[in-house]
């Protein structure tokens, strides 16, 4: 891919990822996600791997991110006050993540190969070759998602569905309690 | 030779089902049910018992009927499966058991008929069945000992079973433990037997592979295991020395005391000696105690016996001094005649026990017999069958009795234990008076029935008479199976018998008649002195208690053995527990190191829990320490 | 390389304008059309120095649409309500715009062309993944409703934009649904490479639409198309009745125009997509690459008019879809909200999954793929 | 001047690094869940990246594996939460410390 592109999607995805994390305001951290998601995606793209990265932006950016939007919408999430206490564990907590940056920069940097010099076949990262290994070598794995998925939404109504409310009169009735 | 038997299986199955049915559905069904249930399963095994029993017959004399029902322990190369034999010996017992049973089962509908508890005591009534049944039918000496404690506990469960009258749970408790004592003799029994025959690669106690390896045992570790089994037989069997629960025992329902305090648990004993006699005639010092300890407490507890007053302790020491017969003739190496007594004792002592229980039902729960008399008017039948009982157990000819106590006596001189014999004669003198004085105490003379009574005396219901009847038939046939040698057919039970206990083998040989008639002219003259004590002169027995004022002190308080153990033994062992197991190793040592163990984690806890900030993002900086650490690892594995 | 950018640009603009405009001109046909249904004259003001009049024409009133109401629309007020995340605000209808005008950008409005010895694509991008693209925008275009309707601080607009998002979400599924069964059919994501197995005929006059390969995925996406565009029966988000203007009540101006040209725009994407899938695209029937043929008669036109013709074709069925959505929108009430999720979750889901079960099954036994 | 894997593995790293931060430093569950959605793309990323320097689709399998799992995990967490609220009328992390000894 262009230097230039890649630069700019670089740029954009680590400003959008830092406005994730220092902003206030939920929904302002959820649209700088959104626009990570949607960079990385270009840069999936970018990388030859076209369905995935059209996916990611679908599945991601259609739907988890609608999620999110609307359990903000339900909790009516305000932007959060300044945060106070466990200053230590936060002290500390930056300092481990800076070094955590280090090792990782120090880590993968260790590649130098270039983007162009591994050439992939014709039809690399197209629906056609993502779907022979979906359905071929990882047909199980694949088709255990569809269960996984079953369970989580099963269990998200489970977990996230309100108690049944209890009638006045079947409850212990208070003094003037409307009936 | 064997042969397979497959019904064996279902004697016991049918007392274990009544068990079941009279434990968890017995007091919602009804009386009706149990009624019908809890005798009924008796009599079913015994109709099983006979079909089995006429089996054998049509067989070769020395067969036995087997059935493997399942595999049971297989320890190492130890083996015992639950198994079943029935030889010539475990079929009359197995007869005895169902036959009598059946009928004290039948006695006890009419006796618990007023009672709010049927449910569990059938209940009990059947569990004791199955054991006992599991008792003589085992074919090995483990199972055995399994029966051997089921009657145990029963026995117990039976003796208290008016459990709200303390007295009664402390007779219940008593027997247990005294049990216990003799059941661990019986224990070390089994274990040193099992220890010697391993040693020769024996890994069983299956009768049939003990009597043909007994052998192997030397003298000594015979006579040893001989010894110990024949403790746990003085506690089942009620002897020297460890005869005291039995007495107490009749605090329990009478028929209980019939059925398994006289005619079948305490007998257990005898048969488990007559069922490894192979053993004992390996060991003749092992079968000299059992003779002795047999005529001691034959005596010992008739001269108890004469100056009871409650009738049921008469019958309980009159009991105990017959299984000492009984034991007495194992023990001079006449098996067959203490199998033989055990059969005809069990007939006229459940007999006697049952018309007690009829008398002390008919009095309301009056025991004591100088409180009766003159009931033979209100009590025609009861009194009819008691005679017929206490001349059988007086021996007089031609009652059950008279057979089967001649063979024993005739066994022990004739074994040349003289000195034995005479104990036993004076014995069957005691037997016969205190037998009578309990008769004339009870049905003759005029009534001493206290006045609040009398309105109520009453004959007892027909399930209680039926029973009398029958077995007062048996106790004046039932001896005719075992005449002496020469008189018409014979010693009948002695030959059916010899295959699986063996012959008896005579040392010197006593003539007959001289014999018989000692022991005849004894029990006569008991009866005679009772007759002239209790009804031509009834001051003389309190003249004469007045005159050996301590003597009968001695006889009255049974020996003060009760209290002898009460300080020889039982105090001792208060003390050690409470001072010595109780404070200092229960309370000090064991709970002191059980509550530092939890004193240990819970500081522990207390400790590390301070971990648990319940805040997520500590963890989760925790967690990236981890990473941390991780990929420097692989940094370091990289760049190396 | 220069070149290409520059061709790349030009194509980008020509096809925006095409769009642009050809939803301004819908919010006139709109109103004739309503006018029309609805048996009044509608707009009938403002001609520009009576040219029409004195040329003897009747006066349509278009003048007022093209220029008056953008004017007016763009000189208003920008409104920005008190308390509103402003900078959200202003981004929301551009957000809304933004996906659905980028969407365009991978149609193909007619066959490839030779200019100068180059071979140009008459289409913006011309990437072999449209259909995943188109999906992705149209997911894309949920967040400018919503979060312009949740930044105006208004209770109406964040009711509206729920709804909106919602709606957009459910009907998302359908369509995605539907067009994964076109792709199915054709065996490919690339549109210009779907236009193209649409041309030729079957039995020598049926020609080759996907309608006839796909008819309940043509129902599904028009009715999905039309939820998505926000617009009768489907208004929920905007029901003026229930919500003013459900979630840009607090816009005005050149925002609300935005708005305004995101629905036109909507609507000539559902039309242009129908188009693509199930009426070939630019393809004319018995039009071939050297002219018409049909069974023995046959009209030889040069390459360039054939191409026209495809250009021309195409845009024809695209107005012509949009007037349908037209008709539909005057002629049917609003539906309740519950009807709305009904028809979407229990009608077009399991339909659309049924549907695609089918083809999958008709595809293997006809192609013997998979094997 | 051409792009190497390592530019793109570098941006990953970084875009991990700060998911990690957010996670650690932000009291907003909901935010701390937006963050952990950042470490996976930045995995998801890496998978992608060197799926490339292999030419193989497995990297991209995984990817796929990945949304899907997020997704989910979306749906629960997502539901927890909301039930957290509910009962606690909070979403602060420093809050919600049931679990504390």
């Amino acid at each position: 891919m262009p230097v230039q592109l890649f630069i700019f999607l670089a740029v954009v995805s680590i400003a959008s990822s830092l406005g994730v994390v220092v902003q206030k305001n939920p929904i302002h951290c959820l649209l700088a996600l959104i626009l990570t998601l949607i960079t990385i995606g270009a840069l999936f793209v970018a990388l030859d791997a076209v369905t995935v990265g059209f996916l990611q932006i679908i599945v991601y950016v259609g739907a988890i991110m609608v999620l999110f939007l609307f359990v903000i919408w339900l909790l009516n999430l305000q932007a959060e006050p300044v945060p106070i206490g466990h200053l230590g564990l936060k002290f500390f907590a930056t300092i481990a993540v800076a070094a955590m940056a280090a090792e990782l920069f120090v880590f993968l940097s260790k590649t130098r190969t270039a983007l162009g010099e591994v050439n992939v076949a014709a039809g690399y990262g197209s629906i056609d070759s993502l779907a022979q290994t979906l359905f071929g070598q990882y047909l199980m794995a694949f088709e255990t998602t569809s269960i996984l998925l079953l369970v989580a939404v099963i269990g998200a109504v489970a977990v996230a569905r309100r108690a049944l409310p209890v009638r006045a009169s079947a409850g212990s009735p208070r003094p003037g309690a409307p009936s | 030779m064997m042969a397979h038997f497959s019904a064996l299986g279902f004697i016991l199955l049918f007392p274990a089902l009544g068990f079941l049915f009279n434990l968890f559905l017995g007091a919602r069904r009804g009386r009706g049910s149990v009624n019908i249930i809890g005798p009924g399963v008796i009599f079913a095994a015994f109709a099983i018992a006979l079909i089995a029993f006429i089996r054998l017959l049509r067989l070769p004399s020395d067969s036995v009927l087997t059935v493997t029902l399942w595999p049971w322990i297989h320890a190492g190369r130890f083996q015992a499966d639950f198994a079943l034999q029935m030889d010539a010996l475990s079929a009359l017992m197995t007869l005895i058991v169902t036959g009598v049973g059946a009928l004290i089962h039948l006695y006890s509908v009419g006796y618990m008929a007023h009672d709010d508890d049927f449910a569990r005591y059938f209940a009990y009534l059947n569990l004791f069945e199955l054991s006992m049944l599991i008792l003589v039918l085992a074919n090995n000496l483990l199972l055995m000992f399994m029966g051997w404690e089921g009657v145990g506990l029963c026995s117990y469960l039976l003796i208290s079973f008016w459990y709200t009258n303390p007295n009664n749970a402390y007779a219940g408790r008593k027997a247990f433990i005294v049990n216990r004592i003799g059941d661990a003799g019986f224990l070390l029994g089994m274990f040193t037997l099992v220890a010697a025959l391993g040693a020769h690669g024996i890994w069983t106690l299956n009768f049939s592979a003990l009597r043909g390896n007994v052998g192997l045992l030397g003298p000594a570790t015979a006579t040893i295991v001989a010894v110990l089994l024949f403790v746990g037989a003085t506690g089942k069997s009620a002897q020297i020395p460890l005869y005291v629960w039995l007495p107490d025992a009749m605090a329990g329902p009478t028929p209980v005391s019939a059925l398994i305090h006289a005619a079948t648990m305490v007998t257990a004993g005898v048969y488990m000696v007559a069922r490894m006699h192979f053993l004992y005639m390996l060991a003749p010092t092992a079968m000299e105690l059992v003779a002795t300890i047999g005529a001691l407490t034959a005596i010992y507890a008739a001269s108890i016996a004469l100056v009871q007053l409650d009738i049921k302790k008469v019958l309980a020491y009159s009991t105990i001094s017959q299984l000492g017969y009984m034991f007495l003739g194992v023990g001079v190496g006449a098996f067959s005649a203490g199998i033989f007594h055990v059969m005809t004792h069990a007939f006229f002592k459940a007999l006697l026990f049952l018309c007690a229980g009829s008398v002390i039902h008919a009095l309301d729960g009056e025991q004591d017999m100088t409180k009766m008399g003159g009931l033979r008017k209100h009590l025609p039948i009861t009194y009819a069958t008691m005679l017929i009982a206490t001349l059988a157990i007086s021996a007089l000819p031609p009652f059950a009795g008279f057979f089967s106590k001649d063979q024993i006596l005739e066994s022990a001189y004739n074994s040349g234990h003289r000195g034995l014999w005479c104990l036993g004669i004076i014995t069957a003198a005691m037997t016969s008076f205190y037998m009578f004085r309990l008769i004339f105490l009870t049905f003759h003379g005029d009534s001493r029935v206290e006045a609040d009574k009398v309105h109520h005396i009453h004959e007892s219901p027909r399930t209680m008479t039926i029973p009398l009847l029958v077995l007062a038939g048996l106790a004046i046939i039932g001896g005719w199976i075992g005449l002496p040698e020469g008189v018409m057919w014979g010693d009948k039970i002695g030959a059916f018998l010899a295959p699986s206990v063996g012959e008896f083998v005579p040392i010197v040989h006593g003539s007959y008649a001289m014999l018989t008639g000692v022991s005849l002219g004894l029990a006569i003259f008991g009866i005679i002195l009772a007759w002239y004590f209790y009804l031509v002169a009834p001051g003389m027995p309190y003249l004469i208690a007045y005159q050996l004022q301590s003597g009968y002190n001695v006889l009255f308080n049974k020996y003060y053995v009760d209290e002898l153990y009460n300080t020889v033994v039982t105090r001792p062992l208060f003390w050690v527990s409470t001072f010595v197991l109780g404070r200092l190793i229960d309370s000090f040592m064991i709970d002191g190191l059980v509550n530092g163990a939890g004193l240990t984690v819970e500081t522990g806890g207390q400790l590390s829990r301070r971990l648990e900030t319940g805040n997520v993002q500590q963890y989760a900086f925790v967690y990236v320490l981890g990473v941390l650490a991780i990929v420097a690892y692989y940094l370091y594995l990289v760049t190396h | 390389m220069a070149i290409d950018l520059l061709i790349g640009a030009i194509k980008a603009i020509v096809i925006l304008l095409l769009v642009l405009n050809l939803s301004a001109v819908l919010l006139w046909f709109e109103r004739k059309g309503s006018a029309l249904i609805q048996d009044r004259v509608g707009a009938n003001r403002a001609a520009i120095f009576g040219i029409g009049k004195r040329m003897g024409l009747p006066n349509l009133g278009l003048m007022n649409t093209l220029m008056a109401d953008p004017l007016k629309l763009f000189t208003k007020e920008d409104f920005v309500p008190e308390g509103a995340d402003k900078f959200l605000h202003a981004l929301g209808p551009f957000l809304a715009l933004f996906p659905v005008l980028v969407t365009f950008a991978v149609v193909p409005i007619g066959d490839a062309i030779q200019i100068g010895g180059r071979t140009v694509q008459l289409q913006a991008a011309s990437i072999n993944a449209g259909a995943l693209y188109i999906l992705a925008t149209i997911g894309v275009g949920v967040y400018g409703v919503a979060l312009g309707g949740w930044a105006s601080n208004n209770r109406w607009a964040l009711l509206g934009a729920v709804r909106a998002t919602a709606q957009m979400i459910s009907y998302e599924i359908a369509m995605g649904l539907a067009i994964i069964s076109i792709v199915i059919t054709f065996g490919t994501l690339d549109l210009q490479n779907i236009v193209h197995q649409q041309g030729g005929v079957w039995f020598g006059w049926l020609p080759r639409w996907g309608i006839f390969l796909q008819p309940v995925a043509f129902v599904m996406l028009l009715t999905a198309g039309m939820a998505e565009s926000k617009r009768v029966p489907f208004d929920l988000p905007e029901g003026e009745s229930e919500l003013i203007a459900g979630y840009f009540t607090e816009y005005s101006g050149g925002k609300q125009a935005c708005f305004m040209l995101t629905d036109f725009a909507e609507v000539v994407l559902v039309a242009v997509l129908v188009t693509l899938f199930f009426f070939g695209g630019w393809q004319v029937p018995w039009l071939y690459g050297d002219g018409f043929h049909l069974g023995v008669h046959q009209l030889l036109l040069p390459r360039v008019a054939v191409v026209i013709v495809g250009v021309l074709a195409f845009w024809i069925k695209v107005v012509m879809f949009c007037w349908l959505q037209i008709l539909v929108r005057w002629t049917l009430p609003r539906f309740r909200y519950d009807q709305l999720m009904r028809l979407g979750w229990k009608g077009l889901v399991p339909l659309g999954l049924l549907n695609v079960l089918v083809t999958a099954f008709v595809v293997v036994l006809a192609t013997g793929a998979g094997r | 001047m051409i792009v190497s894997y390592s530019w793109v593995m570098a941006l990953s790293a970084a875009i991990f690094a700060i998911g990690v931060a957010g996670v650690l430093l932000r009291r907003n569950i909901l935010v701390m869940f937006m963050s952990i959605e950042l470490m996976l793309n930045a995995v998801n990323l890496t998978f992608v990246t060197l799926a490339r320097r292999m030419g193989s689709m497995d990297g991209q399998v995984i990817v796929f594996f990945v949304m899907t799992v997020a997704a989910a995990e979306a749906a629960v967490g997502l539901a927890i939460i909301i039930s957290i609220f509910r009962n606690r009328e909070t979403v602060n992390a420093d809050e919600l410390n049931l679990m504390k000894w």
